[in-house]
């Protein structure tokens, strides 16, 4: 495709008390930039996640980072940090992206 | 029928029909915004009504012994709690000290709904209650992470810090308490329609969601809640009850303002305490302390435990 | 200006606001949360004030006939209305069926736009009335699934069932009656300040979004609604009206009493049905049911209907 | 204590107390789509009460004058402004542009909170007020966008036109007077529940969530807000105060007219304006002026401003 | 990629009134989990849908799935019941997970 | 995959002001459809973008549109409208959807 350039999709959905700690870690790994968007609900091993109580402790969201290979490899080394023992998934996905000096 | 009414209040049906509607599984829904938002209201109403009856009353002998107390019932009630999750209950450590320090705690919507039918009954309490209900939120939090976590090691991250010392409903109530006795009673005449007026109608709307919300969480937890569990949320309100209603009286309070410590210490907290705990005890299972406060203890205190509390301290 | 005023209702007004901002492609914009949290406020308000109006004057005997013959014109309404739907209009089997059951159905705000000007007219109805609204709001779908799928096989999953009998509509309606019956006179003085006072202005602050919302509905239908459909969702509530008024006068209701069973046969759903027939009738357009009934009976029913009706009633 | 309730008014406390948990980073937090309610709730509130008080009062001969006046402010204030922004504080010329726009126009709540406090005084303005705040929204886009491109080219495409005379905020503020003035006295009783009793605790509401955006979009911006900048957040304001003082003297209105006058001349916009700079101006930079209004005019003008303006007013 | 696994996203826009029978097919179908979106607006062979009325019937989610290769022919060979006449799309992409395990 | 079509998944986050325009350049272009979703807050070179102030000039959206190349091809060579100078991210994915010939 004329003018796109390679990139990786990162897709993490994570609790939303968690998310500020997962941005930052997106900032310090070199990450251009994310954004995170709402979740209404969500199933996993831990059961059933419906966001909206009154303490939003079931709350999660889905951050979108898109990256080069540095970064992602830098993200898949803290997997650590971004996962720990916490509900939260991860995936990574190709893609082709306009303005690819951006990223 | 004013008879039927003091044992039936208004808002408590409400909660009634939230919970009936969410096990009938009604599509009945209120906004989470909405919820939230009532919650907030609830919060500045509490501390505004409650700092500017102050301003006009003056604080008397008992205020500071009642802050006390409520800040040692805080303190010391997720001690027995912890005891109970970790002995008969058998839940692992740092479950077991996050559950205790939701019953340190407090509800403020049980507050309010205890406040509610105090009103409604004309009886009237110390104006510094809500200031009490302020200072018993969060050093619960500090002894559920202690029994969690041991003395030994950093227990509190300075995030952390934050989230306790300056929780949104801490912030809000005490905020509140402090405009309302700045305002005093000019203010206090001034805002009589939001704070007063409305009370009612909105803690209708609450608990009416209140209860919609205590079904959802059942039902999400289906069969994961153990007999041994539900039983500890019903006893431990008891026994903090008990505890708060000890300390009201040896402090000599009116009976409004017994019935208030004791439903303090009853109740258990569904804001501020869950947060927290998020955030300091990520293994912890927020499954089992969200699902105890907001679908087994409040009810129970809503519809049985604020009557008996009442009751019990002659109001 | 008290005639004036009595021409052009304020709440109408504010609807007329809201239609003439979205037909300008104003960016004028109510949250989608504070519109449901007004729905859910208007009818908390509508079953409270009713059912303590009923614990206080008692039924009379009109209230059995009344409630019967709601249930009747709902059942049966949607009789004629698919006759025209397949003949004049030509609509296919199922969205003809759905779409006369939303017009056997009622119309939560139209009722409470016409309390509205009974009572900025002083005049009064039966008070139990609400429960005349919450007792049409269903029965209307059983036969619209008739109509569309025939009697023979299984006409309700056990989803639908609950879909129709626990809809939060209705759920919501009867609980807050009962409730207001059940606190009488002495919850319905507690909550005047929330049920009584608010209501002007949450009414005008519903209509506006309502306005806004129908003309977003017309503007998303474009070209898509056919001048026979428009004339159908016009001469429809005329129809509705007629059978309503007739039914009134029988029984001998108040003038307040006729006007509001006349405004309930004249009113479309556009809440409980269009849920229930999503779940019931895939097959059908929603984009009609919808738009008619928000976009253009509605607007005809604020507008030039409610005066026709109360007219006609003598209230 | 009535006088520290005159100098320490209770929504300037509560937007205090926003500020102040948003400066300490607490999580006290009022839902967007809240938020957004009370500011349309604001706006008909204020509408609605001009309205039927110009019914009920007459215009008088000042209101065609205060108008005019108004409009001119409006459109002439952005000249200066964009001056010291292009020379002292050094803007690129289309940010200085949109900034400009931003001080021309008004802010609702600030007005909201002036008028709060001339009420609490017992201090009445001419009922005209709220058409002169809602005549000086949008002319000031105008001049911002013409200093900002220039008067060569199509200057307004007619997504701009739309943008700028149907705005939301222009359509409820004239709407809801315009209801008003035809609701008179009648109507103004009806809804005075609403747009009167509720009125300060929607503000005390409102502004403790403005008081938390500032905060918000103040650690945002971060070092990105140069000092010349903050001042001209600052002194701005008292420029377009001393303007507007002098237009009110001038006329001949009232105290209570004049500082009103005087307060929609210091106030900045952070709703219509940012929203049709957005689309009209999108090179501009938006943080630059979402900013300065939210973050830095806006608190000035309700912890310092006001009181100011209102003794220079004799108000 | 270093620790990661092959996986398939499954993306569903559907009807938020038939989301609860997506979810509960894909529980059936032995999705270890899901992740409900909110959606504002869409457009599609019926026109415009746009969320927020008070029926609720114009409301859409997007619904996340990912799975192994097995769900992934469940759910295609399930596709009479997903889609049946009702608007919906599925779209399935290929994807790297931490926690392969897990899916 | 039996049944299925390959297609491509654009997705574009951009200013929530400037959403119509983009619809509009998709339907213009000959997208059969797209779906738009909230989003709570972002960051990329104009710094941090959160989300629900009240002129709305901070909301950011996420628009999927699903569509064969020639779509595809259209959108990249429509980028300057598209993206202009404006804060705006563009991605495009391989996907296999179910129902090929609605997209
Ligand atoms: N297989 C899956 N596909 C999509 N989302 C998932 C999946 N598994 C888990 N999730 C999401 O990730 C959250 C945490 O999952 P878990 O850690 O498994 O409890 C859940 O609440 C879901 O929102
Ligand atoms: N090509 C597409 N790309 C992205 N979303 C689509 C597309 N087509 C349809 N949708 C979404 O799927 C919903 C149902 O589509 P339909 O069944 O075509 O009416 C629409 O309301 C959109 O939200
Ligand atoms: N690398 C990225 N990954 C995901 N989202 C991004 C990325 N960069 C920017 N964004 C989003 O696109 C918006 C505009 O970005 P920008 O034009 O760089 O300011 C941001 O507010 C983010 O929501
Ligand atoms: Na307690
Ligand atoms: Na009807
Ligand atoms: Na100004």
């Amino acid at each position: 495709m004329m003018d796109t350039t390679r990139r990786k999709r990162i897709e993490i959905v994570v609790e939303a008390v968690r998310a500020e700690q997962v941005t930052e870690l997106l900032d310090r790994l070199g990450a251009k930039g994310w954004t995170m968007l709402p979740v209404l609900s969500g199933r996993g091993r831990r059961g059933l996640r419906r966001s909206g109580d009154l303490s939003g402790v079931q709350d999660n969201v889905l951050i979108l980072c898109i990256a080069g290979e540095a970064v992602v490899e830098a993200v898949l080394g803290a997997r650590e940090e971004l996962l720990g023992a916490r509900p939260a998934i991860v995936s990574i996905t190709d893609c082709d992206v306009l303005r690819g000096e951006h990223f | 029928m004013p008879d039927l009414n003091i044992l039936l209040p208004t808002p408590v049906l409400f909660f009634a029909l939230g919970m009936l509607a969410g096990a009938l599984r009604s599509d009945l829904a209120v906004p989470d915004s909405l919820a939230k938002g009532l919650s907030l209201y609830l919060m500045m109403a509490i501390g505004l009504k409650g700092g500017a009856a102050l301003a006009i009353a003056g604080a008397g002998g008992t205020m500071l012994p009642t802050l006390a107390a409520g800040i040692l019932l805080s303190l010391l009630l997720p001690l027995p709690a912890y005891l109970a999750l970790r002995g008969p209950v058998g839940l692992d450590r740092t479950t077991a000290g996050a559950v205790a320090a939701h019953y340190g705690s407090v509800s403020v919507v049980t507050f309010a709904a205890a406040q509610g039918v105090l009103s409604a009954r004309g009886v009237s309490a110390e104006p510094f209650m809500p200031a009490v209900l302020a200072a018993m939120e969060t050093p619960a939090i500090v002894t559920g992470l202690l029994l969690a976590r041991g003395a030994g090691g950093a227990v509190f991250s300075s995030r952390l810090l934050r989230e306790v010392f300056l929780n949104g409903s801490v912030v809000l109530l005490l905020g509140s308490f402090l405009i309302g006795w700045i305002g005093g009673a000019a203010a206090a005449q001034q805002l009589a329609p939001f704070t007063t007026q409305l009370w009612q109608g909105a803690l209708c709307f609450f608990l009416l969601e209140m209860g919609l919300m205590a079904s959802r969480q059942l039902r999400a937890a289906g069969r994961g809640l153990p007999p041994a569990l539900i039983a500890f949320g019903v006893l431990m309100p008891l026994f903090g009850a008990a505890c708060g209603l000890g300390c009201g009286l040896l402090i000599g309070l009116s009976p409004g303002g017994v019935a208030l410590l004791t439903v303090l210490s009853a109740s258990a907290s569904y804001i501020a305490v869950p947060a927290a705990m998020r955030m300091a005890l990520p293994e912890a299972d927020a499954g089992i302390y969200v699902t105890l406060s907001v679908a087994v203890t409040f009810p129970f205190n809503i519809l049985a435990g604020i009557p008996l509390y009442l009751w019990l301290a002659g109001a």
